[in-house]
């Protein structure tokens, strides 16, 4: 009851909409803030791989901690603003929420995986193994399979508003699954060792280093706000495309209840 | 007097089918109305809309004066549907189902004993699994459930089918005495003949809208769709016949 | 909202009473699974022995999916969905009463695994009070969580291979909690079992709850 | 592979993956706007 437009408004003649104005999902503002996020990508590479000094401990794997930290803040945003955006949806019947919360849980769900990858890659050299039984990647592991879900509900093809209710109701839970799980393996890990990504960074952060892993958070969040703003409304137009087909079939079903023939459709 | 069912340009879809485009429909209490039309026309779907169970996405829709864009639950307990589904459960008795339905519905064990009585599904039949029931049997104890919930209004999606002469004669029965005593019937049947003898009014519905109205005998029934009167509103408020 | 959570629960549990479906098909299952570990895990090197705990729950969850399927499996049935809708029912108690008889026919199932465990498996137990805890526990919370994620499910035509990938991620704190329990209950120091008890016990609450409240827009969904 | 192949690897995957989804995200947000009248895409 929600999404679809006043179907009662037929567009008749516009059935194949030849696009005026410029093409894409770009606006003014989103350039700009793309701009300002590769202008900081690139600084946050130098900082990162060039002008910071390798760990005294880990040596220059410690590089690859100035990504995977950002990436990992992304993916907990991306989560953050999916259980928001469903909480509204399910409180307000907001279409513009919902269509948020899609966006943010497919960022969320490539910038989790990367997580993964750059994790292991971190824990190869470190720890001498690709995987450790450490409650954050575990717990991570159980984020990616979550976000999988919440997704593949999302796919069920259905009518729009039944589609962001039962996605709603999913991505609602995602955030208390996340803490349950990860609350969960941590008390489960923490009978037996003690290995956390912390516990092994924490001694004599330099502050180059410091400053490599500050710089290059506020950065990931801009690019994250960069490709929400494309999602965003890669996702409006495609319901926006919908509810137009929708209102085609209206008309057309009229147009066929007015010139008599009524063709065995499906019920 | 407010009308039981109460339409203006109600659409309503099946997945991102718009099967009702735009219908315009009253029915007076006390009213037993024919839905007629070709199939895919959308009357399955104008009774699901009617029970509650389809959302109207937009126009007006009010049923029993509940606001069906506001609220569907309220109304789903007041209305009996008689679908192509049973609607019962194969592993049970048809005395248990009944029963649940019933008590479900807040109505009394002996709403669901009558109703089984009134279908001749009293004695040796009640204790039988429904999964081991012929197809007309299937059929009885679905009516048999609808009766026993004791609904305000009666929607009947082919409920002639699958019947015997017998059995037929008992539901029309059952819908007069439901008629007489209140409650409003829509039914959607292919079997003109004995339908019309049963209901006062008859609305055609063509490709999602209502194409017709009027008493029963008047409408030119198995004539081409292309004669049928144009969806208007005019045509679709006229002639309320009542029956007795 | 209580009666219609009886009635719903009466009518399932009765349904499997009449078709024998948990008895003839999932309790045979469970007993395989627990069979097939044994295959897997050399019974003699003391893998299988110090897995027990597991192992048995792991054969609880896999068997709780096909309960939770059956469960709506038998509503899918001949448009029973639209009846439950139009029933006048209280989706809460909808969802309570369906809970509760999932919660019931998998504590009959636990029941008759742990008898398998302590005879297959030659298991020896202390702690009964700690492990019944558990398994009430982690049963409630199971059902709980499986009966709204199994209406999520339900009448799509993926709910097959839906039901677990949104299932059993969800359940893996249960799985953790009620394993370590169990552990400790065997090991003969119940004191390190009870907060695992209490993280199970706040999961079932907390799953019974907002189970109750989204069940109804879930179920209006066909 | 020394330390600097661990940190060409993760810093290689995540900008092959990044470009590749934000690519992707472009190409059909174009694609889908010639679909539509310049009155949904109120962000022109």
């Amino acid at each position: 009851m929600t999404s679809v437009p006043t179907a009662t408004a037929p567009s008749a003649p516009d059935t194949a909409p030849t696009a005026t104005g410029r093409i894409g999902t770009g606006s003014r503002g989103t350039r700009i803030l793309g701009l300002v996020a590769l202008v900081g990508i690139a600084v946050a590479t130098y900082l990162a791989l060039v002008s910071s000094p390798p760990d005294e401990n880990m040596g220059d794997s410690v590089r690859i901690i100035y990504i995977h930290v950002p990436i990992v803040v992304v993916a907990y945003v991306g989560c953050l603003i999916t259980t928001l955006g469903s909480v509204m949806v399910l409180w307000k019947k907001s279409v513009w929420w919902d269509v948020t919360a899609a966006a943010s849980a497919e960022i969320a769900m490539v910038t989790t995986a990367l997580t993964l990858v750059i994790g292991m890659a971190w824990a190869r050299p470190t720890w001498g193994v690709w995987w450790v039984w450490d409650a954050r990647l575990t717990s991570t592991a159980m984020l990616l399979l979550l976000l999988l879900g919440y997704l593949a509900v999302r796919r069920i093809p259905a009518e729009t508003s039944t589609r962001s209710r039962r996605a709603a109701i999913v991505g609602v839970l995602l955030l208390p699954n996340v803490i349950v799980v990860n609350r969960s393996v941590t008390w489960w890990r923490s009978l037996h060792q003690d290995t956390t990504i912390l516990n092994t960074l924490q001694p004599k952060i330099h502050d180059q280093m410091a400053f490599a892993l500050y710089f290059a958070i506020p950065v990931a969040l801009v690019m994250f706000a960069w490709l929400l703003v494309h999602r965003w409304r890669l996702a409006w137009m495609e319901q926006q495309l919908e509810d137009r087909e929708l209102d085609q079939a209206i008309s057309d079903r009229r147009a066929e209840a007015a010139s008599g023939r009524a063709e065995d459709g499906p019920r | 007097m407010e009308p039981v069912v109460h339409l203006r340009s109600a659409v309503s879809l099946l997945g991102r089918f718009p099967a009702l485009a735009g219908v315009d429909l009253d029915v007076m209490a006390g009213e037993i109305v024919l839905l007629q039309g070709p199939n895919g026309a959308g009357k399955t779907t104008l009774l699901r809309t009617l029970a509650g169970l389809v959302p109207v996405v937009s126009g007006t829709a009010v049923v029993l004066g509940v606001d069906l864009c506001r609220d569907r639950r309220s109304l789903r307990p007041r209305v009996g549907l008689l679908g192509h589904a049973t609607m019962l459960y194969d592993e049970l008795t048809v005395a248990d189902n009944v029963r649940f339905w019933a008590r479900a519905a807040r109505s009394s064990r002996a709403d669901a004993e009558a109703a089984m009585g009134a279908l001749g599904l009293d004695g040796r039949l009640q204790d039988v699994v429904v999964a081991k029931l012929s197809t007309g049997q299937r059929r009885r104890a679905s009516i048999a459930v609808m009766v026993a919930r004791r609904p305000e209004l009666w929607l009947l999606d082919e409920p002639h089918a699958g019947l015997d002469g017998e059995a037929r004669d008992v539901v029309d029965g059952l819908v007069r005495h439901a008629a007489s005593s209140g409650a409003t019937v829509v039914v959607a049947s292919h079997e003109l003949d004995r339908a019309r003898h049963l209901a006062g009014r008859t609305v055609t519905i063509v490709g999602g809208v209502i194409a017709g109205s009027g008493a029963a005998p008047d409408v030119a029934v198995a004539a081409e769709p292309s004669t049928l009167p144009m969806a208007d509103e005019s045509t679709a408020k006229t002639e309320v016949h009542h029956v007795p | 909202m209580f009666r219609d959570a009886l009635l719903v629960a009466g009518k399932d549990l009765r349904i499997e009473l009449r078709s024998r479906i948990g008895i003839n098909q999932i309790l045979p299952f469970a007993l395989l699974v627990l069979l097939l570990f044994a295959f897997a895990l050399d019974p003699d090197s003391g893998v299988l022995d110090r897995a027990t705990p597991g192992l048995f729950w792991l054969a609880v969850l896999f068997s709780a999916l096909l309960a939770i399927q059956r469960a709506f499996a038998i509503e899918a049935a001949d448009g029973n969905r639209d009846g439950l809708r139009l029933s006048g029912l209280d989706p809460a108690g909808i969802y309570l009463g369906k809970m509760a008889a999932i919660f019931t026919q998998l504590a009959v199932l636990e029941l008759v695994l742990g008898v398998g465990v302590l005879v297959l498996y030659s298991a020896h137990v202390t702690g009964w009070v700690l492990m019944i805890a558990t398994c009430v526990a982690a049963t409630a919370g199971i059902a709980a969580a499986g009966t709204l994620y199994g209406v999520v499910a339900a009448g799509l035509r993926v709910r097959e291979t839906l039901l677990p990938l949104l299932l059993l991620p969800v359940l893996s704190p249960v799985l953790i909690g009620s394993v370590r329990a169990f552990e400790a209950a065997r090991n003969g120091n119940p004191g390190e079992g009870w907060p695992w008890v209490g993280l199970l016990t706040v999961f079932a609450v907390a799953y019974t709850i907002f189970g109750a409240f989204g069940f109804g827009p879930l179920l209006e969904e066909s | 592979m020394n330390d600097w192949g661990y940190v060409a690897l993760a810093w290689g995957v995540t900008a092959a993956v990044l470009v590749a989804y934000a690519l992707w995200v472009i190409l059909r947000g174009r694609a889908m706007s010639r679909r539509l009248p310049p009155e949904d895409r109120r962000w022109m």
